[in-house]
Formats: structure tokens, C-alpha cells, sequence
């Protein structure tokens, strides 16, 4: 069946004579040569986005979790990457049996449906509404991919003081409280805010603003509240431990997101490099923003900053991506370094919360600003997949003339947060309740590598 | 002159600082150390191989000072890095011969 | 010359007024247009296999290299990554001169020619036995990577004691000796257990569960038992000195294998999406099958026995990988995950070997495991490439009705077993008459790095 | 916009009935045919042209921000990684505001003019001067990859004592001197040495060993003159801190440069399989090259040697992978082993430059070696991209006949040379006046980390 | 009391461990340090820069002791940590002026 | 026998030990060590989080030597050591009770 495809079409490739005596009526031949154009496309879309779903899984593992793992202190390196690691298991697991149905299958305007229960139906042939020229099978895993960041992305703010049992538990219901509906929200279709296929509010979300970083982000800030500070904080020094994998984990994170934003566009296309170009501008812009920043008001600019600024410049320009010209790229990206750097280094401080690695002051906000700057600066210039009637592109952000969509976007940034927030404290309650979320005073000061694992990561002694 | 030796928790050594600093007491040294005592060590399983550790890490502070100011320093500190739990750690006293600051040659109690 | 179809190409597209003009004649016009889709159809596939053979690239070093060197004593690090890192160069050089012709070359039922000497031949045009819509060029590095990695598995076995000079001797007598004869076997025209190119006992093996890991496994037990064990071992602790370096290690061999499953599809196909999401699927069951298997055994899910899961399921897909659907996928890699678990932690003690890295508890017994799985859950559903005379598709395992596909495969495996062993046991016993297979005592007191490279990898006083 | 072409092949290809209907006219029809035969075409390139940009910034990070990290003391890692990430930061904005246009843009023999300003003008479309099947974005893009990797390669020789400051201003100002007139005068139209598009002096340089190589080796070379021997250099002990990091940098760049030599084919040809092929030849006969060359002068075969034998293989067949066959690969990448070997080990210490991390032993020797042989081993056989008039592909190298083509490559040579030293002195000169260019004793006493940025890399003891 | 300070082979730790284990010896305070005597040290080459390394890995054991125990002990760590080669280390002996339990300020020889 | 125990900057070590060499001293033990006195340490800024670092690193050199060569010995390590900047550091002389070459027995001064 997969083979299918390919077959015929090395079949018409390879005996052009053969093929000249075979289909005899112009209009098959004509019908043969489409399919093999078909299959060609195929080939070129289908290379990039299995491409872009390893870049993706590779954000995951080992861009996060060399990024946070680096910023834990030394006994809780394993303990922290593994909150990234055993995702990559749990998730696709829950993906396979509902996870994909309920995103991506018709449902109502919350939720999909059951149709793809246990991926039935989900083959080599493509789904027309998500991605016309790649197997279905493509589609399902490049946004599993999604699935399982996202998560991981909230451990950030919880570092250094959860259960692992407890984590496990949090991360699977949040997925289907939280994660599951949002995506369907935003991507699935007939979603609520989905702006090409038939959303009431149509929000313009390229490769997950709302979707990953706002939901992520304000989960982090309930747990990070909820869980209270770690014991020590902020008295003690908590210096991460090793800066050299992060700055390995950011750069890897800044190369995997091309896969995510650029394999959004769903084909290897020029939308695709657009893309690409906006998600690279974007994150060399913040870069230079919160350095600059830093520079001015600590007196040196340092690394953790700068990479801090590319991945905030990187979950800003997620949702803009596939919408905005290289410039306005520049420009969200500038934005964000600023403004993450404020929301890390001021505001944190003054509410006190301990947002361990900052999951919220970047993601949260990063995020929010990112979906917001969309509705300005997204252009049909870039994107023309919204057409009247008579196949003009619509206008699209607010350059274009369009007012109305920035505040669609703050209505999909508000149900965001809304979900995220409520959803979170919801879970918390239910874990703390089933199998209490934070570890003991005495495994929290062992580190969760020994309690919770039973191992250490360094033994350089021998 | 006597030397101090103070074997204590690592997550210790911010408070005895502090509290060293509060009464003057600036010079001192600290190294990381591992220490086996009455405190249970840990398990810890690679692949299924077991190892039972039972050399904990700790934290080793040495400070010499003036005989005069050492019942008041040995008590500094023996308060601060107490938890009263196994583990705490212990304290060493020993003859200090001379003391030499490098800098610049002083020599005896004026060189700490 | 390896520019002509893509000038071809451009000369046909990008004058589309000038063509009316060339070609009067309507069948030429379709020569050329065939000619032209031809080459569209080529550059997808090419782009993901020349990606593929990168990533394939990637799992060795710096993948493996990592995962194993984060798993010996802190002297040993470099050592042990030098043994894959070294490999990428050797074998490079064997491959060029004889190795892809004994290999894939026509030849016998148990090695090939020496029709590619040199690479004699191999150039832009397409082998259309083995892949034909990409440069023969492609497919000989593509597969060069296999040659790569497989001797790099072994050396998991005999880590931490081993000469320098003796491992260079054994690999390059290895690879003529085992990894050739048995790729040819299994994967060239005409070898005795190619499944699709005329071999007698038709053995399923989508990307190497015979050629890469029961070889590699088996020979690695073989050394584990010639070389005897560590100085020291059991008695003195050998703890991992980096795991940090092992999660990295895993993360990118995960990420890498789906160029070693997916791109065995050798096209980007909707079979290569197929092969992809059951590697990912195997992967993920078979961490959470060691994990679960661990924390009821253990009392505490370790992080090495995550990562350790996910290469076992990972293993055990590689031979299913393109014959398996996804659920079945999440099946074999649970299996793999668990047994795995109990070969490393439970037989080796019993029989007590030292296989210091436990290529033969994972690859071996993984590569088996899938092997013969593959056996039972292959469905011409999902691979209809054996086809009857009438071009209907062919039954492929147990679950098609073709139990018969279970024996064939015992006989691949315990050919690659036999081969391994008999092979193995015979080059040992050749390099340590010539030089000595295991480095002094005080040698390997002082360390590989050391000893034999006059390095240490940490200087971390200055 | 962007998304047309893709729009209009999904319409062609998914309504294969109603084209029949639309498309009445047998000429449109075949207009229709070719323009979504283009669309499939661009798909493949594309795709492989993203991947390639992705792994050429993956090159700068991790990769060399890692195997220079990896090298200097543990008090400057953070600081010598900076030098490489902060330059994926800042060469980006130059780049978009004025570079691309200066080095591609339309202009005289030595330098673009501002046609591209702001990146005005490149977008969707091709540019069929450089590349005729990918969107001139995709063709930016990818080219600034090189334009950070460049000066990133030159923070080797001054590393362990450089002001951040004034490296950024030398990084600025060195962009502009050197690296865009240098592009603009080797790969842009009307260059004076592009052999290719109208250039006086055709120079052979497939992917950079003029424009990356000789330029950064060269201007490393005059860095460290002018900033003199590290405060305590030879006599302290200065052994790499970590070369487990370096390692892994050498692997992530051998997987890299498959995307900047065989990414320079511009298209996912044939030629870039040979481009890709040639490349991996290269690097394993260099690793084998300098590590017999090492084991033989100094007894052991040390990891460091390898991996620089490596790097130095790659750099040196960086300007002929487009053009030399597979076996010419093999003989170019061993004598760059061996010769810069003897450049590292013997020259260096002769003249007694403290050429830090090798900057130009290995890119400086590596790529005026490389420039040298690509006119020795060119041939038509493998690109004939340069055509007679009658169409016939002309000799390239001397092994074509054409010994000129050597005198070519030491004009390209000498002038890169002249063009790098000159400018280098001029800007450090200037830096130095402006803010001075080397570090404060105290501070490149404690360390970079601490005096540069405020933080250090490594945590330990909490 | 005595403080007993020995300077021993890496690889010799767990068998000197083990060893006072024996004996009933509990307390003891480890670290990682570098030593130079008559051991040759070794050759590092970096890219053709040579270094003599001459400081090499070893064990420091500290061990506070009563006097009645010293010989014993003494003797136990000698007797365990000796491979008969050079470099095999040191074993010095101090006097002890006090000793105290962080815990519960036992002092003295109870302390122990 | 004394026991010479001199703190010094990281950066001197290479000096002091050729120094040693010199006189013809070689046995010696070296460690890593955090040293805190008038010496400033310095900030660093993670996230906005300020944190001061007041021990510095610090190389600790032990000596056991015997008694006559103390002077001697204790002047060439302070003269090779000395910038004359704050931070130097520290040299303290202890009394040694026994020393004993492991590999060996041989005690006192015939051990050193
Ligand atoms: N006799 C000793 N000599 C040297 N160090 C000791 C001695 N006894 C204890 N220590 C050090 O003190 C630490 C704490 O001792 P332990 O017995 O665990 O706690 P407590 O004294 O509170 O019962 C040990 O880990 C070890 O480093
Ligand atoms: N005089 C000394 N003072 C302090 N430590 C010493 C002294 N002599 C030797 N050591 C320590 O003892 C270790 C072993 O000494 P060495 O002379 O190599 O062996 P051996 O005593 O067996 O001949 C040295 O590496 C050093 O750490
Ligand atoms: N009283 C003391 N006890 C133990 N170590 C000390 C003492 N005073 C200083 N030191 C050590 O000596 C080092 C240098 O001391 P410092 O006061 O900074 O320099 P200086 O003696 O040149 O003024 C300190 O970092 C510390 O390690």
C-alpha cells in the first residue's frame, strides 16, 4: 500500500517506452503524467516535513533538555532532562490511541473527535484539509512532535521540586485537558479560532504562539505558584550548574525551530523558506535585544542572556512565522529579547513567584507578545491562504488594513490563557490529591537524580 | 595559634559563613571533601549493578585563628551548622606552629 | 556530467516559450516532460536520502560516540569515543576501495564482486536493483554510513581494555569477514537471503536487524568473553562517569535512526513516513516498557534505563521498521524494552560477562527479538513490494497468513549468528597472535586516554 | 504570494477531473503541466536547500562553538562560545540591511551594489543567476550561513584574550572589508574571479576555500600577530579544558559540512550527492592523515589529532567537492592531513605565534592547499557546468588538460590573502584605537567568563 | 588523639575502606588530591605541545583516631593501600587538640 | 617534622613547584581549593540574579619536611608565591608526630 505511490510511479519513470504502448488514450496518459507530478511533489514535501519532524522531536531531545538540564543545579541534571526525555514515550503513546483523534479529527469546535481512535484511517493517502500532498501518516507525526514539546516546556518551572510519579500523571492529563483542545482550537478543523478552516474567531497561529508557548508558559506560572518555591530559595545560590549544555541546548533548539516553524507551512514551499527566514531573523534580533538590554543595566552582557533572547525571539516569532516579512521579523524578534529580559529579571522579582527556569517569563510572555505582534504585522504579502470570494487574498494583521485581528488575537491569547490556567490548577489539585506533586524536604535536597532515580550524573571520581 | 577543621553539610556553608562573617572572622578556607560516618549512605543501580555509597559529600572548612578567639569561633560555628540530625559533621582543633602571610611576610597572629 | 539533469531540467523550465519552439514533434515533447518529472521525482528522493545518509552519519558520531563514551570511567572517555569517531574515517576508506563492491556488487549468494572497485562505475546514474530515482552515488555513502555504524556498536563490548591498535586490526578484518558477506547476503542482487532480489530464504530486514545488530550483538559477546573482564570487575565501582553524555547520546541516535529506517525506504516515500512512525513508536514503547519493567524490579525508574530502553526499541524496530504498522510498532518495541531490560540486568550477571556497555544485551538480544517479530507482524498493508505474477501483493508474515516468513527469518538470524560468532572468534584470535588484543594492565590502570592517546579529557585545574 | 505556486499545483493536481474542464486549450494545458513540474522540482531543491542552511548554522552551533570551547580553559568557554553565537546574532541584521546585497548583488568586479537593500526585492521568486529552483530567499538565506561561520572560524586564533567589545566591532567591520567583497568578488555576478558568471580570473571554489577558508586562516593569522602570545603562554600549562565538547563539535561539523559543500550545489542534483560524497572522502582521509602522521612522529595517535585531521580534510576539499571525483577526494583530504599536521605542530612553533586554537594552521593551510589541488584535480567529468559554445563542457583542472586553471586558483589565492591580511591589520588598528582590542591582564587572568560576562560556566559545588 | 593523614593510590580506596571496616573504623573524610614524588609522572602532547605532567591523581584520608588506636589503624591502612611501587604514598600522623560533634557537641575522644 | 600548608594563587603553582624542584624538594600534595579573606571576590549576574562570590579559587600545597629544612623550604614557596597583591595568600607550619612511606614502612624523616 505505502509503496504504492512510488512504485507507479518508477513503473512510468523508468520504461517511458513501455509506457508510450501502455496508455494508448491521451486523456490516461494525460491522468498517468499527473499522478507522477503528483508523486514528485510528494517526494520534495514529503523530504522536508519528515525532515522538519526530526528537527522537531530533536528540540525535545536533546535541545530542552540539555537547555534546562544546564540551568538545574548538579544533583538534579537527570531528574530535569528526563522530564523532557520521558515525554518523547508518554505522549506518543497517547497520541497513537486518541491524542491525533482528538486534536486533528472532526469534532465540535473544542474537540475532535474518535474517528482517528488508535490512528485507524491514518495512511499514506493525504488529508486534503491539513496538508494535500503529503501521506496523512507525515501530517500525524510531524505534529505529534508538537504534542510533545509543549509539555516539556512547562517542567521548566517546576524544576527541582516535583515527584517524578506525580509528573508523569500531571503531563498526561494536562495533554488532554489542556494541550488536546487547544490545538484542536486553533488547527483542527471547524476549531473555534482556526482562521482557515472555519473557526469562529479566526486567529492566525502559524506554528503555535497560542497553541505551545502561551498554553506552556501560563501552566508554568500555575505550577511554579502552586508548587511554592523550592527550599533554600532564594537565599541559597542556585547557579545552573553548566552553562556549556545550555548554550549546546539553545543553539540546538534554535535549529530544530526551523523545523518547527518552517515545516508549518506543511509543503517545502516558498512559504516555507518565508518562514524559515522570519524564525531566523526573529531569534538573531532578540538575541541582540536582551543582550543589549542586559548590557545596559547589569553592565555585561552574558551568555545566558543571549541565549535566553534567542529562544524568546524564537517562541515570539512562532505564531507570526508564516505571516510577516523578514523585517517585521527583525522587529518582533527585538521586541521580545527586551521584553523577556524585563519579565525575568524584574517583574519575577517583584511577585516572587520561582518560575525555576523561567518557563513562564519566557514562554508566557514571549508567547503572548508574539500573538499579538501577529495581528499587526501579518501580511497577504506573505500569506494570500486567505481569499474572498473572487480569489483575492484577503488582508490579514493590522499593516494590511485589518484592525479586527488583533483582537482576534487577543481573544485566542485570552482562551489560551484561560485554559491553561484553570486547566493546571485543576490537574494540580487532582495530582496533589491522588499522589501529592512535590517531593519530600529530604529528596528535593538529595536532588531528584538520587531520590527519584536512583543514579548520579557525574561520577568523575574513579 | 589553632587551626580549625570543620567537617559539615555542604547546604551548611552559606550559613556558617554568614554567621562567621557577623562575629569578623574573614580568612578561611574550603575544599569539597567526602565523609563516611554514622550517616547512612545510598543506593544507587546502573543496568541492574548496584553500588552502596557511602561516601557522602561534605564540606571541609579550615580557618586558623588566634588562640584567644577560639572557643568563640568553635561555637559560631558548631551552632550554625548544626540541623541535630546524624551527618552533621565534625569539628577539629589542632596546634597552629606559625603562620606566614605570603604577601608580604608577616608572620604569627598579625598574619591572619 | 552530474550536472545534466538538473541543466536539462532548467533549460526546460524556465523557457517554456522556447520549447514550443525545440520540440515540433509530440512525442519528443513527452520524452522531454518525462525527462523533466523525472528529474523533480529524483530531487525529492535524493534530498532525503543525501539527508538521511547525514543523519545516519550523526548517529555515530556524534551519537554514539557519546552514549558510549558517557558510559565508561572518566579515563576511558576518549578512548571509547575515539573507537566510533576513528571508524568514521576507516571504513570510509575500505568502503571505497572494495567494500561497496563486495557488498553490493553482483556477485554470489554470499559476497559480491569486485565489479564497483574503486567505486568504478558508481556515479550519477541510477542502480535501478537498488534505488531508482537517486544517483547510485547516493546510495553507495547511504549505505556507507551502515558499514560505519556497525562496527562501532561493538565496541560497546569491549570498552575500557582494549589496545588501540588492536581495535583498528579487528575492524577493518571484521568488516570483510562479517559486516560485507552479510550485507550482501541480506540486501545485495542476488544474496541468499534477499527477500526481494532472488535470494533463497527470503528474509525480511528493512534497515539492518540481521546485518547491523545481531552481528554486531553476537560479536560483541564473543568479545566480551575472549577479552575477559575489566581489572577490577566486579569488585571496584565503575559507575557511568557522564550520563549527561549518554541522554545527549541517546536523544541523537533516536533522532538519527529515523534516517537509518526511514531512508531505507531509499525514497521519500509514503513507505519512508511508514518506516518513520514505527521507528518512533518503537522507541517510545520500549522506554516505557524498561522503565516499568525497572521501577517494579528496582523501585525507582533510572534515567539510564530509560535511554537504554528507548535504543533497545529502537533496535528492535530497525528490521520491522517497513513492514509493520504503527500499533504493531508500539507492540514490538514494549517487547523489546522489557526483554532487553532482563538480558542486561538479570542473564548477564547469571553468566557472568563482562560486556561493559551491553552491545550484546541490547543489540544483540533487541536484534534478534525484532528480527524474528518482524517475522510475525510484516503485512503486505503496509509494504506490498513482494508481489505474485498476477501483481497482486504477496502475504509477508504470520499476521498475513504466512507463517513460513518466521522460519525464514530463524534462518537469517542464525546465519548472522553463526557468521558473527565463528567470524568474530577467528579475527580475535588473529590480532592477538599479530599484536595483542587487550592492553596491559597498567595500561588500562592509567586509562585508554592516557595511555594509548597521551590525552585526558578533562583539565579542568587551569 | 509566497504560497501561490503551491496553491496553484494543489488545485492542478487534486482536481485532475475538473482540469480537464478548465483547461480547454492543449497549449495551456501544457504551460500548466510545466509550471506545476517546476513547483514539484522547487519542492526537492528546496527541501534540500532549508536542510542545508539549517546544518551550515548548525555548523557555528553547537558545532565550532564547541570544538573551540572544548579547547581553551575552563575560565573562557562561555566566552569562546559567545564569539560564536553572538555572530549568529549580529552578522543576520548585517546581512538583511546591506550584506546580501553587497556580496550578490549586481555591482562591479570587487563589490555588490545596494539593489538588495533591506533585502528589498528577494522573495518568492528565483534568481536564476544563482539559483533557478529555489526562491531567492532560500538562496539568501543559506549564504548567510556562511557569512557567520566565516568570521566565527577567526575567534580561534585570538581566543583566551580578546574584549568582547571590540570583537564585536572587528566581527562588524571585518564583514564588510573582507568577507562580502571577497563572496561578491568569488560567487557574485560579474565577480572578478567567478569562473562562472563573467569573471576576469575564473576561480574553481565550489563552497568557500578562498571566501571561508583562506580569508578567516589568513586574518587569524594577523590577529594573533598583532595581539601577541596569551599572558603566560608557553610557559603555563594551557591544555584543553574539555575535549569530550571538541569531539562532539567535530562530528557536528563533518555533519554540517555536508550542508555547506553539497548544499552548494544549490540544488538536490547529482552534483550534490558528488559534492557530498567528495566531502566525506575528504574528512576521513585527513583523520587518517594526521593521525598517522602524529602516531609516527610522536608515538601516539592522539583524539585531538583526529578530530583536527578532520576538520582539516573538510577545509581543504571545501573548494573542490563540486569538481573532483570520489579517489581525488581521498588524495586531497590525506595531504591535508598530513600538511597541516606538520603546519600545527612544527611551523607554528618555529615561528612562535600563538595562533591559539589553530585558526590558521588548519584553515589558513587547510583552505590555500584545498584552492591549490582543486585546480590540479577539477574535471568536467564530475561538473560541466562551463560549456564551450558549441555546448561541450570544457576542461577545468590540470587533470583535464588545462593547466591554467592552477595559475587561476593562485590568483584567487593570493588575493584573498592580500585582501584578508590588509584588511585584518586596518581593522584591528582601528578597533584597537577605538577601544582597544585585548583584554585588561587581570581580567584575561581570571578568565573571560567571569570579566566579559559576568557568569561562569561551570557550578560544581552546589 | 591523633589525626591520621594518608596519601593513597585512587584505586586502592575501596580496599583501604574496607579494610577499616574491619577494624570497626567509621569516621573518615576523603579527597580527591594531586601528588608528586618519586613517581614518574607522564607525557601529554596537544597538537604538538608537550606536557610533562608530574602531579598525578590521589586519595587523601583523614582520620581523627584515639591514641589507643593509632598503631592499628596505622597499620591497616599501610598494610591495605601498599602495592610495593613507588607511588604508593604516605601516611602522616598529627596530634589532635580537641575534637567536637557538630550534632550534639560531644567533644573529645566520645566525639570520635 | 613539620608540615608546611601554603594557600596560593592557582596561577603561582607552576612557579612554586619549579622553585621546589630547585632546592631539591619533591614530595608534596596538591588540592583545589575555595579560599575567602581580604581579597574582593566578584558578582555574577544569571537572570538578574546577583550573586556574590566571595571564595575564590585557591591552590592548597602540603609538605611534610623535615625540620631542618623548614626555613629554607617555607622561604623559597613564599617568594615564588608573591605578587604582592592582596590575595596571596596563607602559609601555616604544623608539627608532624610520624610520617610512613606506605609502600614501604620506612618511618620519620627516612620517609620523606
Ligand atoms: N573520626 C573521623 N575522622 C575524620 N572525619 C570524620 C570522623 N568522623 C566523622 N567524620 C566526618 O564527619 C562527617 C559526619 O559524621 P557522621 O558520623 O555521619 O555524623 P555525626 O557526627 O553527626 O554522627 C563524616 O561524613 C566525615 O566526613
Ligand atoms: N613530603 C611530602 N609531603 C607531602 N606529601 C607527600 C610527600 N612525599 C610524598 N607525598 C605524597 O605521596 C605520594 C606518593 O609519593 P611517592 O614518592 O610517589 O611514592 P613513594 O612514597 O611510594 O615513593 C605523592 O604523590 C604525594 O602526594
Ligand atoms: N585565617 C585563615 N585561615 C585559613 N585560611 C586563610 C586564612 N586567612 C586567609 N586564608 C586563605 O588565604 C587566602 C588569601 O587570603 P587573603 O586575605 O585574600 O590574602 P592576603 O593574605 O594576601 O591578604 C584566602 O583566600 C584563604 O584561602
Amino acid at each position: 500500500m505505502y509503496r504504492w505511490n512510488h512504485v507507479v510511479l518508477a513503473t512510468l519513470l523508468l520504461s517511458g517506452a513501455a509506457l508510450g504502448q501502455t496508455v494508448t488514450d491521451g486523456e490516461a496518459r494525460w491522468a498517468a503524467m499527473q499522478s507522477t507530478v503528483k508523486a514528485a511533489q510528494s517526494a520534495g514535501d514529503n523530504a522536508w516535513m519528515l525532515v522538519c519532524s526530526a528537527l522537531v522531536l530533536m528540540m525535545t531531545g536533546p535541545g530542552l533538555a540539555l537547555f534546562y538540564g544546564g540551568l538545574v543545579r548538579k544533583k538534579n541534571v537527570l531528574g530535569t532532562m528526563m522530564q523532557s526525555f520521558i515525554l518523547m514515550a508518554v505522549v506518543t503513546v497517547l497520541w497513537a490511541v486518541v491524542g491525533y483523534s482528538l486534536a486533528f479529527g472532526e469534532g465540535n469546535s473544542f474537540i475532535g473527535g474518535f474517528h482517528y481512535l488508535f490512528l485507524n484511517g491514518v495512511g499514506a493517502a493525504p488529508n486534503a484539509d491539513y496538508a494535500g500532498t503529503i501521506p496523512q501518516q507525515t501530517f500525524m507525526v510531524y505534529q505529534l512532535m508538537f504534542a510533545i514539546i509543549t509539555p516539556a516546556l512547562i517542567s521548566g518551572a517546576f524544576a527541582e521540586r516535583m515527584k517524578f510519579s506525580a509528573m508523569l500523571l500531571f503531563m498526561v492529563l494536562w495533554s488532554f485537558l489542556v494541550y488536546f483542545p487547544m490545538a484542536h482550537m486553533v488547527w483542527g478543523k471547524g476549531g473555534l479560532l482556526n482562521a482557515f478552516l472555519g473557526g469562529r474567531y479566526g486567529c492566525l497561529d502559524f506554528a503555535g504562539g497560542t497553541v505551545v508557548h502561551v498554553t506552556s508558559g501560563v501552566s508554568a506560572l500555575v505550577c511554579a505558584l502552586y508548587l511554592g518555591k523550592r527550599l533554600g530559595y532564594p537565599s541559597e545560590p542556585m547557579k545552573p550548574h553548566n552553562l556549556v549544555l545550555s548554550v549546546i541546548g539553545a543553539c540546538l533548539l534554535w535549529v530544530g525551530w526551523f523545523g518547527f516553524n518552517a515545516g508549518s507551512a506543511l509543503a517545502s514551499s516558498a512559504l516555507a523558506t518565508s518562514a524559515f527566514v522570519a524564525t531566523h531573523f526573529g531569534a538573531a534580533a532578540a538575541t541582540l535585544g536582551w543582550m543589549l538590554a542586559e548590557w545596559i543595566k547589569s553592565g555585561k552582557p552574558s551568555v545566558l542572556g543571549a541565549i535566553s533572547g534567542a529562544v524568546a525571539g524564537l517562541v515570539a516569532i512562532t505564531p507570526a512565522s508564516g505571516f510577516v516579512t523578514p523585517l517585521a521579523a527583525l522587529g518582533i524578534g527585538f521586541a521580545a529579547g527586551v521584553v523577556c529580559f524585563f519579565m525575568v529579571t524584574a517583574i519575577k522579582h517583584v511577585f516572587g513567584y520561582d518560575d525555576s527556569l523561567d518557563a513562564f517569563g519566557v514562554h508566557g510572555a514571549g508567547g503572548t507578545l508574539g500573538a499579538l505582534l501577529t495581528g499587526v504585522f501579518a501580511t497577504y504579502l506573505v500569506n494570500d491562504g486567505l481569499k474572498d470570494a473572487s480569489g483575492r487574498p484577503l488582508p490579514l494583521g493590522l499593516v494590511d488594513g485589518h484592525p479586527g485581528q488583533v483582537l482576534n488575537q487577543l481573544i485566542g491569547v485570552a482562551i489560551a490563557w484561560a485554559l491553561a490556567a484553570v486547566g493546571t490548577l485543576i490537574i494540580l489539585k487532582v495530582c496533589d490529591l491522588l499522589i501529592g506533586v512535590r517531593a519530600e524536604p529530604q529528596n528535593e535536597t538529595e536532588g531528584l537524580d538520587l531520590s527519584m532515580h536512583g543514579e548520579e550524573a557525574y561520577n568523575f571520581e574513579a | 595559634m589553632k587551626k580549625i577543621e570543620a567537617i559539615i553539610q555542604p547546604f551548611k556553608l552559606e550559613e556558617v559563613k554568614e554567621a562567621l562573617k557577623a562575629i569578623g572572622v574573614d580568612g578561611m578556607t574550603v575544599s569539597e571533601v567526602r565523609g563516611h560516618g554514622r550517616q547512612k549512605g545510598h543506593k544507587e543501580v546502573y543496568r541492574g549493578q548496584e553500588y552502596q555509597v557511602d561516601l557522602l559529600p561534605k564540606v571541609k572548612l579550615e580557618l586558623v585563628v588566634a588562640d584567644i578567639r577560639l572557643p568563640e569561633v568553635v561555637q559560631t560555628i558548631t551552632q550554625a551548622a548544626r540541623t541535630g540530625k546524624i551527618g552533621d559533621g565534625k569539628l577539629f582543633v589542632y596546634d597552629v606552629a606559625e603562620a606566614i602571610r605570603i604577601r608580604n611576610d608577616d608572620r604569627g597572629e598579625s598574619a591572619l
